[in-house]
């Protein structure tokens, strides 16, 4: 019985805890004049849905199609430089170690709109803002870089080391004891990172807002900014669009959440 | 390199009866160091380190430089720029705003992270617990991780608005507290606001990390404990909190370090006002260099920030040493 | 019939430069405009009348234009043509930034500096020299909604001509158990607040070079005390005036301080009989003053077709009696608007515009606006008072001018 | 021979691991590395298996110098304390992952497995994952996944530590056999000594990243070159107690008010300050002839087959096995005797054995 106490309990926090995200979707669903009504109905009483105008009007398809790219390349980027980083990282122990891993929080401590500004220089130096969705990825693998060797490097540091010892004797070099044992067992720390990575990449802002300058190349997050202008507070709008953006990624997240909360609690971060 | 045809692979010696008088001597060619030995170690943190270097330490050694030139939006690509010395610390220093900018990132953090921890932490120990539905719930709660600030902000704002918001209203029908507050135009609670938004977004990392560690404490621990005696105040004293302190260390040094980057909340929701009695150093940096076109003084406070989060940073490396290598 | 021969033969000089080109000429356009607004607008109507020229309109976000700007001089990707926000020019200029288009002005037939009201003007030139046309204007007034004047006995025919009148109408009118203020205006901790709390010192005997005279600390007490006495609702400092009409729109407040770029929104959203007058003046026949909005089309330095934007400018500017009608602002210079829409706004706005005073113009315009705008905020939250929050403006602006 | 280590040193920075060892091992030989925790037996196992560099000196496996080859080019095979088997393989897989690495054909793996499968009885579990098996069964994968490659060498890193006692005593015996049925040569490492006594051909005492004493079981139990290895080897642990050589230097006299006088088997400068060690189970008791002290019953310990007497000797403690019940109270005086003849004789000084020196084994280590 104290159980399913318990359960409502749960079940009240996660509600409480929520409602921004509930707020979200009955904003949405609300028109103008409902929006600004004090005080606010908790249900729309008029629910109307314009996600076609909002999607399509707003040209979120080629939007996140843009942000879809920069995340995957992030992601891609941030897997092949950062995971062997994270293994030797985890392995290793010694004043060198903390040197490195300082070194790695260390740049991970400018926020991206204090960063954007020397990168782009150099970006414009290198000519690498006519690629301006490469330059995001770049910067924003920057950005992701030290926080995937973080997490991860818990879930090497999980790896018991005789495990790739004995795969030495058994005859693999370190390189393919490393392909071989470490990776695959340390799989669900680095799946984690990296949907975090993806997710983190996917709502990148500030870098997309100052590189890239074409629209047709723009990535979602900017393309609700234009929502949130000083001139430009339609809530309705503001709050589709976001809808939008959100719900593929809660739905993905929902349906990988016990792989992403096994993968956690199974050591990936200590 | 070129490996010689002489030196040839170790393992074609096995064949050979006759022992290889250089064999004692041999070192392992350039190829094998990078697939056996400590060479492969160097080659995996190399690729990580050159890229933080080129893409992260170049950008902040640029800001340093900066920080010490005189510089605005328009001599950004030019490089023959006057130095100032450190005049620029001394003008964003003086500024009539700089004590209180200061002061709230101070607040801001502390409480911050404080109450994600606390918040988290409780959530983590509830969620713990075996009944039905946890693990979807704890699950749920992740959720509001992966939004964007910039959406995260929006919706506070739009929930914190003073005349139609929906807190206000919500306080109101349950007496909380009857008359408006004006969250975000009220200098006294505008920095609450926003920390208020942060503290919401931070608590499921917080939960989750905090979880894990918990998950890693050993049951038997507490059946001895209680067996001695102790009561769930002095079990979660006594076992959780000595159990936790690598996990704690991590999760205080990260959660500083993501405090210290919230941009998009404070922009999507006071814009540091009013009278930047919501202006924390982040924000005011970017306002020195994107809305009054002062790089050097944008770049001054950024390198400021760096020399806080070095601090902290030495804190994390600190907590990393009470973790055992499996 | 004149402009209209005009036009055509811009028209025709266009047609004729560009098609000694064998291949269709781009024009990069930036703007702050929105869909179906002024640079769209004249974008669609550049393309129909000169088919081998594209214009190619970005939209930029109205704070991030310098910076844009200031980031394409560095890169060299700078587009043909930019708007330019009114105090903007200076800084821009005095930066190397824009074309000096004081040749190409003074060789074409259609566009005359001295046509333009002298706010405009003031903005678009600096040391004598043309960096900008001015594309538009505006300016200030005060809607009200007459059908709450009527509900609470005001007489909607006379709208509140003095600071007094207007306060006691905004206490009259608000009303908190119908979730109504008296008044809406922006005091945001943006240009915004600088451009909606100018107006008040200029009435009250002072300016941004001025901004602690005894009749600026008056302004600005007379705001704290619409905000002390919620006649105006406290968000007035976080938000917008865009935001601000909203809330007039939905009769959440019955006065609003706004500008025309309201009234296309205004004449859908506004359920009730909406109506402009001119800014109450601080007691009778006391000095008028308005603030001077829109902004100014310009040329970057390192345009890649100075002559086709120019000519683009050209026809821009001979459009200008139709701004009004089209994208709900008004003409910059003294043309004739032939058939205005809501004629009564018009003659408001038009008269307002007489004294609408450009802010600056100064190379470090936001160096100046910021320290006003955080003296504001100081004030109406009773962090320091009117004074002491001015002084201390004044003093960060003297050093910004003695420079 | 199959292993020769010659001068082989290991540093850690400043820290120096192995100081210099000399060893060699003969094809089909089982060789023991004991001692205590931090001697270095383990780090020379991982030498010999390529999983620490050699910083000095030279190795050889079947004649060839492997000094600086990786693992996978030395043919060593390894069991490993916590078995390290890959948990994401099946007991099939992990068993053949060495042949499928070293491109054995499908058909050729499926055999071996198959057959070392069968040796350790292992058959029914190869479809299983390692988190599916006992302790037990889970070292004999390992096992398996050594035997399976036919190496030149086995490496043991204390293999039967995490296994309960009965079966640590069954396994010790079953491993001995399977390494004489596969005639192979095997290094193992383990810190009990009973163990290495057991199971080894020759064992191996390392204290401090040298070689103490090397040597068959039976000579290190009968001529430990020193305390060290006296103390080490035997169980209960050897009694070793400080004496003087009596002026007649024939005998010497336990340190400690009026301590009794043991004869000595040979001759030694009087005077000589010395240690005298005796086995708990070369004592007996007195009224059986030969040398004799007089002793205080402490504490007294039964097995049933063995009896275990702690005894106080002119203030010093003394353990006692007899092959017998007793029954004697606390505090009851005893009378004590042993052969002198397995009196060990050590220098006070250098702890080096002063009877050893008569007939040393062959290859003393450097101690």
């Amino acid at each position: 019985m104290k159980r399913y106490l318990l359960t409502a309990i749960g079940i009240g926090i996660t509600g409480a805890y929520l409602f921004p995200l509930y707020w979200m979707y009955a904003t949405a669903l609300k028109d103008d004049a409902e929006i600004v009504q004090y005080p606010p109905t908790l249900v729309p009483q008029r629910p109307f849905w314009n996600v076609g105008e909002v999607f399509f009007g707003r040209h979120m398809p080629s939007y996140l199609w843009n942000s879809l790219v920069v995340a995957v390349g992030v992601t891609a980027l941030v897997i092949v430089l950062g995971t062997g980083c994270a293994y030797v990282l985890g392995r290793a122990r010694g004043r060198w170690v903390d040197a490195l891993l300082f070194f790695v929080l260390m740049m991970q401590v400018l926020p991206s709109s204090l960063v954007v500004t020397p990168l782009f220089v150099g970006f414009n130096l290198a000519g690498l803002l006519g690629t301006p969705r490469l330059a995001v990825i770049l910067a924003q693998t920057a950005k992701a870089l030290p926080f995937y060797v973080v997490i991860c490097r818990a879930s090497f540091a999980g790896v018991p080391r005789d495990l790739e010892e004995a795969a030495l004797v058994d005859g693999h070099s370190r390189l393919a004891a490393f392909f071989h044992i470490a990776v695959p067992l340390a799989r669900n720390g680095i799946l984690v990172a990296a949907v975090l990575v993806f997710l983190q990449s996917f709502g990148e802002y500030v870098f997309a807002r100052s590189m890239i300058s074409d629209d047709g190349l723009q990535t979602a997050t900017v393309g609700l900014s234009a929502f949130l202008g000083p001139n430009t507070s339609d809530w309705h709008g503001i709050m589709t669009y976001s809808a939008i953006y959100v719900t593929p990624i809660l739905i993905i997240f929902v349906l990988l959440q016990r792989r992403i909360v096994a993968g956690l609690t199974a050591g990936a971060i200590k | 390199m070129k490996i010689s045809g002489q030196t040839s692979r170790p393992g074609r010696i096995a064949v050979s009866a006759l022992p290889d008088p250089t064999a004692s001597t041999m070192r392992l060619s350039v190829f094998d160091t990078f697939r056996d030995g400590r060479g492969l170690d160097a080659l995996l943190v190399l690729l990580t380190l050159v890229y933080l270097i080129v893409f992260g330490l170049a950008p902040i050694l640029y800001t340093v430089l900066m920080s010490l030139q005189q510089v605005d939006m328009f001599t950004l690509g030019d490089f023959s720029r006057p130095f100032v010395g450190f005049a620029n610390y001394v003008d964003v220093l003086t500024r009539p705003e700089a004590g209180m900018v200061a002061r709230h990132t101070l607040v801001f953090v502390a409480l911050s992270v404080a109450c994600q921890l606390v918040l988290g932490f409780a959530l983590a120990l509830f969620f713990q617990q075996d009944f039905p539905g946890a693990g979807i719930m704890r699950g749920l709660f992740l959720a509001a991780w992966i939004m964007p600030g910039l959406v995260v902000g929006g919706i506070w704002r739009w929930m914190l608005a003073g005349d139609n918001g929906v807190v206000n209203s919500l306080l109101a029908v349950t007496h909380l507290h009857p008359t408006k507050i004006f969250w975000m135009s009220d200098p006294a609670t505008s920095l609450y606001a926003v920390t208020i938004a942060n503290i919401w977004l931070g608590i499921p990392f917080n939960m989750l990390l905090l979880s894990v560690g918990l998950a890693a404490i050993p049951k038997d621990l507490y059946e001895a404990a209680q067996l001695d005696g102790a009561g769930p105040v002095e079990r979660f004293r006594s076992i959780t909190l000595p159990m936790m302190r690598a996990t704690l260390g991590a999760l205080v040094s990260l959660s500083v370090i993501f405090t210290l980057q919230q941009f998009d909340l404070f922009a999507g929701m006071t814009q540091g006002g009013p009278s930047n009695s919501s202006n924390v150093a982040q924000f005011w940096s970017w306002q020195l260099s994107f809305q009054t076109y002062d790089i050097a003084g944008g770049s001054t406070i950024a390198v400021l920030m760096i020399a806080v989060v070095i601090g902290v940073a030495t804190l994390y490396v600190r907590s990393t040493r009470h973790e055992q290598i499996g | 019939m004149m402009k209209t021969t005009a036009l055509a033969a811009v028209a025709l000089l266009g047609v004729c430069g560009s098609s000694l080109r064998a291949e269709p000429l781009t024009l990069d356009f930036w703007s702050v405009d929105q869909d179906g607004q002024y640079a769209y607008g004249m974008a669609k109507a550049y393309e129909a009348a000169h088919p081998d020229i594209k214009v190619n309109v970005r939209r930029v976000q109205f704070p991030d234009m310098v910076n844009d700007l200031a980031r394409a001089a560095m890169t060299g990707n700078v587009p043909d043509i930019s708007y330019v926000d009114n105090p903007d020019v200076a800084l821009l200029a005095s930066r190397g930034a824009l074309s000096d288009l004081t040749g190409m002005i003074a060789a074409d037939k259609t566009i005359d500096m001295e046509s333009f009201y002298p706010g405009p003007r003031g903005a678009a030139s600096v040391n004598g020299k043309v960096y900008a046309v001015p594309r538009g204007a505006n300016t200030l007034a005060l809607f009200y909604n007459a059908d709450m004047f009527k509900a609470h006995g005001l007489d909607p025919d006379h709208p509140p001509q003095t600071w007094d009148e207007f306060y006691a109408a905004a206490k009259t009118l608000t009303d908190p158990a119908k979730n109504v203020y008296g008044l809406a205006f922006s005091a945001a901790n943006s240009e915004e607040g600088t451009f909606q709390f100018l107006p008040w010192v200029q009435m009250a005997g002072g300016n941004y070079d001025h901004i602690n005279t005894p009749g600026a600390v008056e302004a600005l007490q007379f705001w704290q005390k619409l905000i002390d006495e919620k006649v105006a609702s406290p968000d007035t400092l976080v938000r917008g005036q865009y935001d601000s009409t909203g809330t007039f729109n939905a009769g959440n407040a019955a006065m609003v301080v706004s500008g025309p770029w309201e009234l296309p929104r205004m004449s859908r959203d506004a359920k009730f009989d909406w109506r402009v007058a001119l800014l109450p003046v601080k007691t009778a026949g006391g000095p008028r003053a308005s603030a001077l909005g829109e902004g100014t089309n310009v040329i970057p330095t390192k345009a890649k077709h100075p002559k086709e934007a120019f000519a683009m400018i050209s026809f821009m500017n001979a459009r200008m009696p139709t701004v009004w009608n089209d994208f709900g602002f008004l003409p910059a210079s003294k043309v004739d608007v032939p058939d205005p829409k809501w004629p009564a706004a018009y003659k408001v706005f038009a008269t307002a515009l007489e004294d609408a005073k450009v802010r600056g113009p100064s190379p470090d315009w936001v160096k100046i606006s910021k320290p006003i705008q955080t003296a504001v905020q100081a004030a109406l939250t009773h962090q320091t008072d009117a004074k002491t929050a001015l002084d201390t403006a004044q003093a960060q602006i003297d050093r910004v001018l003695k420079k | 021979m199959q292993i020769t280590l010659d001068g082989l040193q290991k540093h850690y920075g400043t820290y120096h691991a192995l100081k210099s060892i000399d060893l060699a091992v003969p094809a089909g030989q089982f060789v023991a590395l004991v001692g205590p925790s931090g001697c270095g037996k383990s780090t020379l196992l991982r030498t010999i298996a390529g999983l620490e560099a050699i910083s000095a000196g030279t190795l050889r496996i079947a004649g060839e110098d492997v000094t600086r080859r990786p693992p996978r080019q030395r043919d060593v095979a390894m069991v490993f304390q916590s078995y390290a088997l890959y948990p994401h393989m099946t007991v099939a897989e992990n068993m053949g992952y060495a042949l499928k690495l070293r491109r054995l054909n499908r058909t050729d793996i499926a055999r071996r497995t198959q057959v070392a499968a069968a040796t350790l009885g292992l058959e029914a579990l190869l479809g299983r994952y390692p988190r599916e098996l006992s302790g037990g069964q889970r070292q004999r994968v390992a096992m398996g996944r050594a035997i399976v490659r036919d190496p030149k060498v086995f490496l043991f890193d204390e293999p039967l530590s995490n296994l309960d006692a009965a079966l640590r005593v069954h396994m010790r015996g079953e491993l001995r056999d399977l390494h004489d049925r596969l005639a192979a040569t095997s290094v193992y490492v383990t810190h009990d000594q009973i163990e290495a006594m057991t199971m080894a051909d020759h064992v191996v005492v390392m204290r401090a990243g040298r070689i103490e004493q090397q040597g068959r079981p039976l000579d290190l139990y009968d001529r430990p070159a020193s305390r060290f290895v006296a103390g080490f080897i035997g169980s209960p642990a050897m009694n070793i107690l400080p004496g003087t050589v009596d002026p007649s230097g024939r005998a010497a006299r336990l340190d400690g008010a009026e301590g009794p006088l043991l004869s000595l088997p040979m001759l030694l400068e009087p005077g000589r300050p010395v240690l005298l060690g005796l086995r708990p189970e070369h004592l007996r008791l007195s009224q059986e002839g030969g040398a004799r002290f007089d002793g205080v019953v402490d504490h007294i310990e039964s097995t049933g087959s063995t009896t275990f007497v702690k005894l106080k000797v002119a203030s010093q403690a003394m353990v006692m096995t007899l092959a017998r019940r007793l029954d004697v109270t606390l505090g009851d005086p005893m009378q004590i005797g042993f052969d002198p003849a397995d009196l060990h004789i050590f220098d006070r000084e250098s702890e080096a054995s002063l009877v050893t020196q008569r007939d040393a084994p062959p290859r003393a280590g450097r101690a």
